[in-house]
Formats: C-alpha cells, sequence, structure tokens
C-alpha cells in the first residue's frame, strides 16, 4: 500500500460539473463515481438540470422521455447502493413518470397549453432552483473575507494602558475550531503523503507513545490531523490491530465518554 | 477634538479608530469619541473618509463601506501574499450552504420549508447550524400560518463577510422566463423527441 | 512577487502583510510570503519598512520594531479616542487567539508543538500569553517526552466564562462522523481491507 497514490478524495476533486465531464454520454457510470455523484449534486433538481444542460436542451423545452430514462438510471444506481438517499430522488422520479404519462395522451387545445402542459410544474421548479444555484455560484465568485480581503488592523498603543478585558462567546470558540479543523483537513487533502500511513508504522507509533507509561493515555491522542482523513482511519485501524492481538487496553467508561488507550500489562 | 484642530487631525483620529475597530465604523460611532461640544459635523466625518480613501488610492488598503458602516480591509490583489503568511486555505463553503445562504439572501425572510421547496431537497439542520453559527443568518420570527414555521434573515454579519454595502449589492438574480412565452414552441414539439437544435442556453441571459 | 514589480509593490506587500499580521513581523516571516526566486533581500526588505515608515509619518499608525520584528501601531497621541471606542464595547479575542483557546479547550492537555500542529502556524508567545494573563489558560506540567515541552490546559476561570458546567459542555462538533466517510475512501484505494464491522460502532457514538 505504501506505493499507492494518493487517493483522489471526493471533495478534493469536485468541482462542479467538471469532474464529471468525462462520463461517457450512454450513462454508464463507473462504480468508484457514485460516490462522487451523490456528493456533487444537490438533489433531483439539480441532476435534472445537469442532465438537461449537459446535452444543452433549454429547460423550457426537455425531451422528457428521454431524460426520465437517463434519470432512472442514475436512479437505480443510487438505489443499489445508498437506497436511503434516495427518497427525494424517488418522489421526482415518480412525478416525471406522471408527466410522461400525460404527455402521452392526446394533445390539448394550443391556446391551454400552459395550464395542462403537464411539464409546466416541473419547468416552474427547474428554473427557480436554477436561479438559486447560479446566486450561489456568483456570491461564491465575488471576493470576500478571510479568503481575498482581511480586515486591515494595527495595534492599539496606550501610553497609560487601562485593563481592556477581551470577550468572546462560546459560539465564537466552536467556530475559531471548526474553521482550525477544516482549514487543516484541507490542507492535508493537498498533501498526504501515503508513506506515512501505513499500518504497521502507525501500531509501532502506537506503542512507542504508550509504553513508557502504564497510565492511560486519550484517544485523541493518536491521531494526526496532519495525515489526513485517511490517517485518521488508518490509527484508528491500527488501535483495533493492537486491541486484537492484547497489546493494548482501550477503556470508555460511560457512553460517549472518553476513551483511554493503555498498554496492556499482562 | 478642538475645533482648531486642522482636518487631517479629524482623518488621523477616525484613521485611527479605523484600524483599531473590529467591525464596520458608523458615522455615529465616530463622532461619540468626541466631547459633545468639540465632535465633528457627520458630513465633515464623510469629508473626511473620502480624503482618507483618496489618501489610500495607490496603497495596499482601502476604506469599504459595509451597511451603514465603514471599516478598512485589504484589496485583493494582496490575497496571495496574505495568505501564505497566514498559512492553510480559505474556509470553504460547501455547495448546500451557499445555495441555502442564497436563498435566504433573495428571499427574506423565508422559512425552511421555502429553502427546501426551491432546492427540492430537506434542508440538514448541520447547514442551518454552521450559518446560525457564522452569524450570517438570524432568527426572525414566525410565519403566522399553521404550525407557526420559524423565518430566516441575513444578519449585518453576511453583509460584513461577504463584502456588501449592502443587499442590493448581490449579484443580481438570473432572469426567469415565462412559460407562457415558450409555450408555442412546446405546442410544436411533441415533447418525446430532443429537439434537433439546441436552443440558446439561458445561463447566457445571465449577465 | 516578480523581480520587475516596481518597490512601491514591495512596500504595499510589506503593509498588507503588517495589517493583517497577530505579532510581529520578522524579515525572514516576510521574505517566505514570496516564491523563492522572487524574494527580495532582506536589505530591500528594511529598505521598503524604512519608506513606510516615513509614509506614515504624518499618520495616525507608525512602524515599530519590536525584538527583531515589526509591526505597526497606533501613536500614542490617537490614545484618549480609541480609548473611548473600546470602552464602549471591549474587543473581541483575535482570530489566532480563539482558534489557540479553541484547540486548547477541545484537546486539552495540549502542549504548543500541538496547537501548532493543527493551526499550521507558529505560536506566538504574545498570544500564549494574553491567554494567560486572562487566566483562561493555565500551564499543566509537561509532557514526558524528549524535550519535556509544557502543557497547557484551560482553567475553572474559562468555564465560568463560557458558562460551563464541565469540559463535558463543550458543544460537540460531530468529528467522530469522519470515521465513517474516511472509511470508504480507504476501502477503496488503500487495499487494506478495512474491518467494516468495527466502524459502526464508531458511527453510533456520533450524537
Amino acid at each position: 500500500m505504501s506505493s499507492t497514490r494518493p487517493a483522489k478524495l471526493p471533495a478534493s476533486v469536485l468541482i462542479h460539473g467538471e469532474a464529471l465531464e468525462t462520463w461517457p454520454q450512454d450513462l454508464f457510470i463507473p462504480p468508484d463515481a457514485l460516490e462522487v455523484f451523490l456528493e456533487t449534486f444537490q438533489g433531483p433538481l439539480d441532476l435534472l438540470l445537469y442532465l438537461i444542460r449537459k446535452q444543452n436542451f433549454d429547460i423550457l423545452d426537455i425531451p422528457v422521455a428521454l431524460i426520465i430514462r437517463q434519470y432512472m438510471e442514475y436512479v437505480e444506481l443510487m438505489r443499489k447502493f445508498r437506497l436511503d438517499l434516495a427518497a427525494e430522488y424517488l418522489v421526482m422520479a415518480a412525478m416525471l413518470a406522471e408527466i410522461k404519462s400525460r404527455m402521452l395522451l392526446p394533445r390539448v387545445q394550443p391556446e391551454e397549453v400552459e395550464e395542462d402542459d403537464p411539464r409546466a410544474a416541473l419547468v416552474r421548479r427547474l428554473q427557480e432552483y436554477e436561479r438559486f444555484r447560479q446566486a450561489a455560484q456568483d456570491i461564491d465568485s465575488q471576493p470576500r473575507l478571510e479568503r481575498e480581503l482581511f480586515l486591515a488592523s494595527v495595534g492599539f498603543q496606550d501610553p497609560e494602558p487601562v485593563k481592556i478585558e477581551s470577550r468572546a462567546s462560546l459560539n465564537d470558540l466552536v467556530v475559531a475550531f471548526r474553521n482550525v479543523i477544516e482549514r487543516s483537513r484541507v490542507n492535508r487533502n493537498f498533501s498526504i503523503d501515503r508513506e506515512g500511513l501505513t499500518m504497521r508504522e502507525k501500531m509501532a507509533f502506537i506503542l512507542r507513545k504508550i509504553q513508557n507509561t502504564s497510565r492511560f493515555v486519550r484517544f485523541e491522542e493518536f491521531f494526526d490531523l496532519r495525515q489526513g482523513r485517511a490517517g485518521l482511519v488508518v490509527s484508528f485501524m491500527a488501535i483495533l490491530e493492537l486491541v486484537r492481538d492484547d497489546m493494548v487496553v482501550v477503556v470508555q467508561n460511560d457512553p460517549f465518554g472518553s476513551i483511554h488507550v493503555k498498554r496492556n500489562e499482562q | 477634538m478642538s475645533s482648531e484642530a486642522p482636518r487631517s487631525e479629524l482623518k488621523n483620529i477616525i484613521e485611527s479608530l479605523l484600524v483599531v475597530a473590529e467591525a464596520p465604523l458608523s458615522l455615529s460611532a465616530i463622532q461619540s469619541v468626541f466631547d459633545k461640544d468639540a465632535a465633528p459635523r457627520s458630513d465633515e466625518v464623510e469629508a473626511a473618509i473620502r480624503e482618507l480613501q483618496c489618501d489610500y488610492e495607490s496603497r495596499s488598503i482601502e476604506v469599504k463601506k459595509i451597511g451603514n458602516g465603514y471599516r478598512l480591509q485589504t484589496r485583493a490583489r494582496y490575497a496571495q501574499w496574505i495568505r501564505k503568511l497566514l498559512a492553510g486555505r480559505p474556509p470553504k463553503l460547501s455547495r448546500a450552504q451557499l445555495e441555502t445562504l442564497a436563498i435566504i439572501a433573495y428571499r427574506q425572510p423565508v422559512t425552511r420549508g421555502d429553502i427546501e421547496q426551491v432546492r427540492g431537497v430537506a434542508v440538514s439542520p448541520e447547514i442551518m447550524q454552521r450559518l446560525l453559527e457564522r452569524e450570517w443568518v438570524r432568527h426572525a420570527g414566525v410565519r403566522d400560518v399553521p404550525g407557526r414555521p420559524e423565518l430566516f434573515v441575513t444578519t449585518p454579519q453576511f453583509l460584513a463577510y461577504f463584502n456588501l454595502e449592502s443587499l442590493g449589492d448581490l449579484p443580481p438574480l438570473m432572469e426567469q422566463r415565462e412559460f407562457a412565452e415558450v409555450a408555442e414552441d412546446l405546442a410544436k414539439d411533441s415533447g418525446l423527441s430532443p429537439p434537433v437544435e439546441a436552443l440558446p442556453d439561458v445561463q447566457a441571459s445571465d449577465a
């Protein structure tokens, strides 16, 4: 495994639309693309828009039968893998099927077309969603704080300093921690060194960490955030391996309480 | 400030306030640091801020108006060096977060149901939680319908983070074409086979 | 910066770094934001800082050398107005202070090295000093590894200020969900064949 190339984590290859451009037009979906797929689409409307746009159709003039067939193939795949996620997609599938059957009925008078065209409601929703999808992209592409813009601040020099107690809220603390964790995670996705992630090395690292103490070590201490999400799992599994080999003891005093690890003294 | 103090001194005082403030400063916040009888009029403060803005023309910082306040910020073209200093990548927002935020921003006040209606998927509690935590969004009462669902609106911090003077600065929403306009096209098309020629992309109408 | 960039641009870049820096910047810290082959020499950086110093001559801010670092600060004569501004609303902890405090709170006991590892940047002594002075953080012995680095934990005052009964009351962050996510990545690409049965346990503890 040490020779494996860094995995392309979905989060890092996902630029909406682009990662999927390589998919064959005939809807064959390679199995490993499924996860990318699930993370890429925001829901049935998003998927429909993708199918329509990919083939350059106008929202207002969808070839319904074709889109329905394509949509159902995607939904089938999702059902196969992650049934729970498909609920919203299934509702849409039912709606599409109904539209399709109504389209097959004899045509109505042209002047009543808006009310009676079974596509009208769907088209309205698709348009509405697309507007906000686009707005979200537009907002995201504008300069904002912490990315392009930074607040300018300088130190306050006070010749007769009074003690000013700075303040913070619990919420500030949570946001700060999330940001810092997220940042370290993003960094990792770009610089994971697979060489450092072998299970044997992890097991050795853990044993080194606990061999000189008969005390319990906090579970969290075995995880090096710089090693990425995969690193976390390798660490976790390395601990499981050690438990199985009776090398370490893992203790959790109450449900959801903190977990501690100690070397097995026997 | 004594009234004889030169204009440049007013400018400097304002600058010194802007460089230590952590949120945009309103004219009245600036006026409030002066003794009552020495406080500059708000048009004087505004003029001084305009002068500051000119002074910064060729510099790395600029005055930006956010809501009814002013703040100092670095210009976007210096981000590349600043980011290296601060290390780490800028926080990224997920599409779900951005879409939810966009719907709230353009349609406020909205309920969770409104958001779900537009996006076609359930709004996860986590997404709302994040937006509330960042204080970009807040609760704003309930809608007076059965179930009394909670309403959400954006906050001044939303404007501040996204560098907007007001909600009017949001990028314009794509125009919505009326279904009726193209009803004729639809009538012509059987609907069961793709049109021979693809129509121009709707997105193109988004300037 | 490309080497042809004018001198004023170097000055501006340095200014943009100084206004975002949380602690005094050394010459080498300034040089480190440039690509290797485009980095200015230290005498060039020094010259640019001297120029900045001149530019600020008539302004409310100045460059101050502290140890071997430079920082921007307001001039003493503006303190009277700034004090009034701050009196109304005490300043928030800075981003660096907040992040450091958060890491200590959630991960204690931690060493400075642990914090730097998570934040990806050095933790300046000033930051720790502020948190220690505020009595939200205290020393708690050393870690028994080479170098015997000092450990930091939060204090009862920290709990009291944030209105927490115990550290267990810190809002959960659902970090553990990551394990489940990661397991999939790993199963796919590592050939490690993870013990799939073991993972649901982890997920179950995600409250």
